[in-house]
C-alpha cells in the first residue's frame, strides 16, 4: 500500500465508452502488483465526489500502470478529461490477487464488461509464459469489444445482442470448452449475475477456480468495513469485523470458487 | 513552535485533531500510509459487547459532496477487542479513546466494565447513542434527553476515565441532549454523528442502501455540524469535540471558532489515511504564520453579529 | 406524449416540476430568462401580513455542494402583493400556489383571508412553518405537532383552495408532524425547508452570515431531503411535494420513486433560472425513452430492501 | 439578461494572483453593456459550488468580453485553470450602470482592489471621448499592480506598503485632486472600507460621484433577495422587496454618492 502521484501518459478511448489511462507510477508499479489487484484513484481533488474510485490494474511494463475504465458516472467521465501530463494521486497496490493455478491444469479465463482489465493482465502473463490458456470475453453488445476474436490464440467473444462473436452469455462457451478440455481451472471476473453463473457452472462440473468480484468501497484498504460480500461458508477469519461477510478490498477482490454467495 | 495541547476533563491530548469512529477502523489497519504518531487521538470503531456483523451491504454511496453509510455497527465485539487491539495500544504514541455502542444501557455498562477492568492504555470513553443504521440502540437513545442522562449517570458511576457522549444532529435541538449528557456527568460531547439520509438509483429503481436509510457524511453536512457545534459550545460548560466534513486547516480553524475543543475528521480518512498527520503539520504552520502561540486561544472566538 | 400530469387534492397540474418559495421570486422577474408557462406551477415567496426588510447582510454564502442563506422572509407584503402580483398571475398559463408565513397563528389567517377574498387565479396556499432565519415565527410552528395541528385546523376553514404544510427537516420525527397536518386537513405537505447550518470565514473569523446560523439548501441536502420524502410518503395519504437539491431528472426521478407526486426546484434556479423548462422537456424525453405513459406511475415505486 | 455559452479566447496572469479573461459572447456583447454592469459565470458545471461567480465587465471589444480577475478562493483558482477554446455558461448584462457625468465636470475614478475592473473600461471610454479625467488606483502591494503610474495621463498608484507609487490609501491622492481641481465627479469602486471613506472625502467637500459596490450574491437578477445593501435614505421604490435595502444585482452596483449606508 503506497500512495503515489501518478504522472498520466496516455488517456484514450479504446471502445465504446471504454478509455485506457496509463499512469507512471514507479514507487506502486515496482511493488510486485499481481493481476487482481487493483488501485484506488483520486479523479478530482474537489469535494463533489468525497472518495476515491476504484480500478483494477490492467497491466504492468516498467514504471508504468494501465487501467480499463468504462464511463458511467460523474467520476468515470471527470477521468476520461485527464490529459497526459496532468498528475493524479493513487493508492495501491491493493487486495490480493488471482494465484497460478497448479502446474498442468489448463485455465479459462471468464471476463464479463469491465471485469475484463486484470484477466487481460492475467492473459498476458499466461501468454509470455507459453501457457495454454482460454479467454473468453462477454459484452452487451460489439462496440464495447476491442480484443479480437482470435480462435488459434482461444479467445472467444460473446455479445448479448448478437451484434458480435457468439449470441448470448458467456456461459455456453465456458460449457464448451469444459465438454472438450480436460483439467480447467476457471478465473473468472464480471458483474455479480455472471460470476453466479460461472460459480453454478463450475460446481456442477466439479471445476475450481477463483473469482474476482467488486463492491461499493468508500476507503479500498480495510478502514470502512463498506465493501462487504457474502461468504457461503462463514468460518474463515479473514480481515472483516465478523465471519458472515469478506471484505472485498482486503480479504478479496479474488475469492476461491465457492467461496462466496450471490443472491 | 505553538503549543497545540488541548484538555478534555483531565486528560491532556497533544494536539486537537483526533480521527472519528468507524473512519479508522482500530487504528491499526493503516500504518502502511500514515504515521499515527503525529495525531492527537485516535477514536475507534463502535465497540459492542458481541461481535456484530453488521448490514447486509450495499451499504456505501457516494452524494454530492458526502457520503451514505449504512455499515450498522459491524465491530469484532468486546472480547477480541480486549485480546487483540489493547495489547497494541501499549505501542501507540497517541491517545486512544474507545467508543462504545449497545442497545440496553446494561450494554454499554457492561462494555464499559469490561474494558475498563483491563485496559491502562486509554484516554477515556466515546459514547456512542447517534447511530442512524441500526434499529436497536443508537439514535434511540440520543433523542431522548431522558435516556441520555440515565445512560450518562451509569456510565459515569463506572470509570474515572473519559466519558464522552457522541450526539446526533438527528434531533429538534440538539442542546437538550447535550445539557442532559453534562447534568450526568459526561465529561465532554461530540457532535455531529451521521444525518438520516437515503439515495436511490434512478436506472434500476433500487435503494442504494441495503437498510434504505444510513448516515450522510463528509463535507456536505459541514455548516449543520457547525451550527451544532456552536450551539452547544454556547450553552455548555463541558468540552465539544467539532465533527462533520473536515478536510483541511480551514475547517479546523472554523470548528475551534465556533466552540470546538478538539475535531474529528472521519470521511476524509478514506480518501487520505495520511490527512490527519498533514492537518496536525500544517496546523503546526497556520500557528507559526498566524502568530498563534497557543491555539486553544482560538476557541470559541467566532465574531457574530449579533 | 407522456401524461405528466399530477393532482394535489382536487386540483390538476399539467407536470410535477414546481419552483420553489423564495428561490424564483414572484414568478415575474426572470421572464427574459425562461418560459415559465412550461412549469407545472410556481410557489411565491413567502408572504406575511407587512412587507418585511428580512435580515441585514450578509445573507448568503456558498459550502460544498449547498449555500446557507438568511434572506429573513423579506417581502413586499400581502397589499402590495394583491396590488402589483395577482393581477400579472392573470396571465400566466402556470399555476400559482401562494406560500404564506407569519408569527401568529393569526397573522397566517389574516393573509390567506385577504388573499383568498380577491384572488381567482391561485391554485392554493403552501404554508411556511419551517423558516430557520427568523426569530418569530417559522420553524417554531414547524417543529411542534400541535402547533402544526392547531394552524392547519385554522386555516382549513378559511378556504377551498389547496393547503400545503412546508414542513422542516430539523425535528426529530418528520412524520410526526406530517401526520398532525394531515389530521387537521391538510391537503399536501411539502419537505424540506433549509437545514440550520452556520459558516465561518476563517480568515477574519467573523461569521459569514449575519443571523449566525442560516438555512443550508443545495444538492448537499438531497440524501436527507429524500429520507424526508420517503418516510412521509410512507407514512401518509395525502400528497407530498419534494424539495431539497435537485437539479436534474435523475433527482426528479428519484424523488418520485421515494414517493413524490411533484417536486420544487429551489437552489438551482440561481444557477440557472431556465433549469424549470430544461427539466420539463427532459421528463418528456425521459418518458419516451422508458415508454413510461403516465409518470405518476412511478410516484412512491423505489425497491427497497427491507 | 442574457444566458450564453461564451468561447474562452484568452485566460492569463497578468500580476500577483490577478487574470484576464476574454471570452467571445456575441448576444451579450452587442447587448450595449456599459460600464459597470456584470456578469454571472457558471465556472464549473459540477455541483461542489452551486452558485455562479460574478464579475464586473472590463471591456468589451466587438464580441468579446473580458474580465480581471483576482484568484481568492475555489471558483475564482478553478477559472484560473480554463483554456482557450473551452466554453463558459455566462448571464449577463446584468445591473446599472455609471452615468456619464454632466458636461464640464472632471472625472475622478477612484479604484481599490478588484474594483478597478469596471473603472478601467470606464477610463477606456472617457480616454477616447477625449475627456480629461483622473484614475487613482490602490492596492495592497505593487506587486497586484499592472497599470503604471503615468502623471502625464493623470493616472496614479498607491499601495499599503509603500512599495509602488504613494505609501498609504487613496484618499490623500484624491484630496489632493480635488485641492487642485474644481467641479471634478468621483466614480469609486472597491472593498467597503474605501468606499465609505470616499463617501466621507465627497462629502466633506460637498462633491458628486457614483459608487460601484459588491456583495454576496445568490443569483445575480433579482430573485434571491441575497444582495441587499443598506440605504442612508430608505424612501426610494426598487428591486429590493423592502425600502430599507437596495438589491446590488438591480439597483446596483453603481449607486450615487449619499445613497448607501456603511458600517
Ligand atoms: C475492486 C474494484 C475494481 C474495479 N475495477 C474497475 C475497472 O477495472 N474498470 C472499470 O471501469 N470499473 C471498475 N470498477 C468499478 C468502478 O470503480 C466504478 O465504475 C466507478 O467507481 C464509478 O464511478 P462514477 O462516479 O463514474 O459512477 P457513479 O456516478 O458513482 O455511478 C454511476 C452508476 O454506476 C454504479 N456504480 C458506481 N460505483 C460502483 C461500484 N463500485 N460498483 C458497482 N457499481 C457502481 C452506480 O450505482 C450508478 O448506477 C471497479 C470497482 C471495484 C470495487
Ligand atoms: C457585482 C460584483 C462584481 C464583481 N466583480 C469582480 C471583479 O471584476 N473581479 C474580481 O476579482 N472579483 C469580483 N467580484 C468578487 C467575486 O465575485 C468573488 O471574488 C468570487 O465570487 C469569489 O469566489 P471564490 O469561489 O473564488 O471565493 P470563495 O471560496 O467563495 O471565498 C474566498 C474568500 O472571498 C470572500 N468572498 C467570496 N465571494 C465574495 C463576494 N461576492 N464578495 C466579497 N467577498 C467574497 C469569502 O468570504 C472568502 O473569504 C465581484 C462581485 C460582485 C458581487
Ligand atoms: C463508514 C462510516 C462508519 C462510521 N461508524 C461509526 C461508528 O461505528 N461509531 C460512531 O460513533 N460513528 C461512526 N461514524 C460517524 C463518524 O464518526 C462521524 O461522526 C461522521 O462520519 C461525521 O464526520 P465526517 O463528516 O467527517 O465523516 C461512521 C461514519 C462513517 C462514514
Ligand atoms: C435564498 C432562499 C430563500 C428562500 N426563501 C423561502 C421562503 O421565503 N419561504 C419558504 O417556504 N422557503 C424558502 N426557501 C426554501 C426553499 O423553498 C427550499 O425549501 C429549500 O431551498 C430546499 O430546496 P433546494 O435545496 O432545492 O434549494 C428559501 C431558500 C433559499 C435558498
Ligand atoms: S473498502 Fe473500506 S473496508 Fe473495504
Ligand atoms: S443576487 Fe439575487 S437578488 Fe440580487
Amino acid at each position: 500500500m503506497i500512495t503515489e502521484t501518478g504522472l498520466i501518459t496516455s488517456n484514450r478511448c479504446i471502445a465504446r465508452n471504454l478509455w485506457r489511462l496509463e499512469i507512471e507510477v514507479p514507487e506502486i508499479a515496482y511493488a510486485q502488483s499481481q493481476p487482481g489487484q487493483f488501485i484506488e484513484i483520486l479523479v478530482d481533488v474537489t469535494w463533489e465526489r468525497p472518495l476515491r474510485c476504484p480500478m483494477s490494474i490492467a497491466g504492468i511494463q516498467d514504471n508504468r500502470l494501465s487501467i480499463i475504465y468504462k464511463t458511467i458516472g460523474i467520476s468515470t467521465h471527470s477521468l476520461a478529461t485527464k490529459q497526459s501530463g496532468e498528475t493524479i494521486s493513487i493508492i495501491g497496490p491493493l487486495g490480493n490477487s488471482f494465484s497460478i493455478a497448479g502446474a498442468g491444469s489448463i485455465p479459462v479465463l471468464v471476463a464479463g464488461g469491465v471485469g475484463l482489465p486484470p484477466l487481460l493482465w492475467l492473459h498476458q502473463i499466461l501468454t509470455k509464459q507459453n501457457i495454454t490458456h482460454y479467454l473468453v470475453i462477454g459484452a452487451q453488445t460489439g462496440e464495447e469489444h476491442f480484443v479480437k476474436t482470435d480462435q488459434h490464440k482461444n479467445i472467444y467473444l460473446t455479445t448479448d445482442d448478437g451484434s458480435l462473436g457468439r449470441h448470448g452469455t458467456v456461459i455456453p462457451v465456458v460449457e464448451s470448452i469444459i465438454d472438450k478440455t480436460n483439467n480447467i481451472y476457471i478465473y473468472a471476473c464480471g458483474p455479480e449475475a455472471m460470476l453466479a453463473a460461472v460459480q453454478d457452472t463450475a460446481f456442477e462440473h466439479n471445476i475450481g477456480g477463483q473469482l474476482s468480484t467488486e463492491s461499493y468501497m468508500a476507503c479500498g484498504f480495510g478502514i470502512c468495513q463498506g465493501c462487504v460480500v457474502k461468504r457461503r461458508d462463514f468460518k474463515q477469519a479473514d480481515h472483516s469485523y465478523n465471519l458472515r461477510y469478506a471484505l472485498v478490498c482486503q480479504d478479496g477482490p479474488v475469492f476461491n470458487m465457492g467461496e462466496l454467495y450471490f443472491g | 513552535m505553538a503549543d497545540l495541547s488541548v484538555k478534555i476533563g483531565s486528560v491532556d491530548f497533544k494536539n486537537p485533531i483526533f480521527t472519528a469512529s468507524g473512519t479508522f477502523g482500530y487504528g491499526t489497519e493503516v500504518s502502511d500510509l500514515t504515521d499515527i504518531s503525529a495525531l492527537g487521538a485516535i477514536i475507534t470503531k463502535s465497540i459492542t459487547l458481541h461481535s456484530r456483523e453488521g448490514n447486509p451491504p450495499p451499504r456505501i454511496v457516494e452524494t454530492t459532496g458526502g457520503m451514505i453509510n449504512s455499515i450498522g455497527l459491524a465491530n469484532i465485539g468486546v472480547d477480541q477487542f480486549i485480546a487483540e487491539m489493547l495489547p497494541a495500544y501499549k505501542f501507540f504514541e497517541t491517545a486512544v479513546i474507545v467508543n462504545i455502542a449497545g442497545s440496553t444501557v446494561e450494554e454499554y455498562c457492561q462494555v464499559l466494565k469490561i474494558i475498563d477492568a483491563v485496559s491502562s492504555n486509554i484516554a477515556g470513553y466515546e459514547i456512542n447513542i447517534s447511530c442512524p443504521n441500526v434499529k436497536e440502540g443508537g439514535m434511540a437513545f440520543g433523542v431522548s434527553a431522558d435516556t441520555t442522562a440515565r445512560l450518562t449517570e451509569r456510565l459515569r458511576k463506572l470509570t474515572e476515565r473519559l466519558i464522552i457522549l457522541k450526539l446526533s444532529p438527528n434531533v429538534t435541538d440538539i442542546t437538550v441532549i447535550g445539557k442532559a449528557a453534562q447534568e450526568a456527568g459526561a465529561d465532554a460531547v461530540s457532535a455531529i454523528n451521521t444525518l438520516v439520509g437515503m439515495s436511490i438509483n434512478h436506472l434500476s429503481r433500487e435503494s442504494n442502501i441495503f437498510t434504505t436509510y444510513g448516515g450522510l457524511s463528509g463535507p456536505a453536512i459541514k455548516p449543520i455540524a457547525l451550527a451544532c457545534v456552536h450551539k452547544l459550545a454556547s450553552s455548555l460548560e463541558i468540552p465539544v469535540l467539532g465533527i462533520g466534513g473536515i478536510t483541511a486547516i480551514p475547517d479546523v480553524v472554523e470548528f475551534t471558532l465556533a466552540g470546538a475543543t478538539a475535531i474529528q475528521i472521519g470521511t476524509a480518512n478514506f480518501r487520505d489515511p495520511d490527512i490527519g498527520r498533514k492537518i496536525v503539520f500544517d496546523l503546526v504552520e497556520y500557528c507559526k504564520q498566524d502568530k498563534i502561540e497557543s491555539f486553544d486561544s482560538l476557541i470559541g472566538q467566532v465574531r457574530v453579529f449579533q
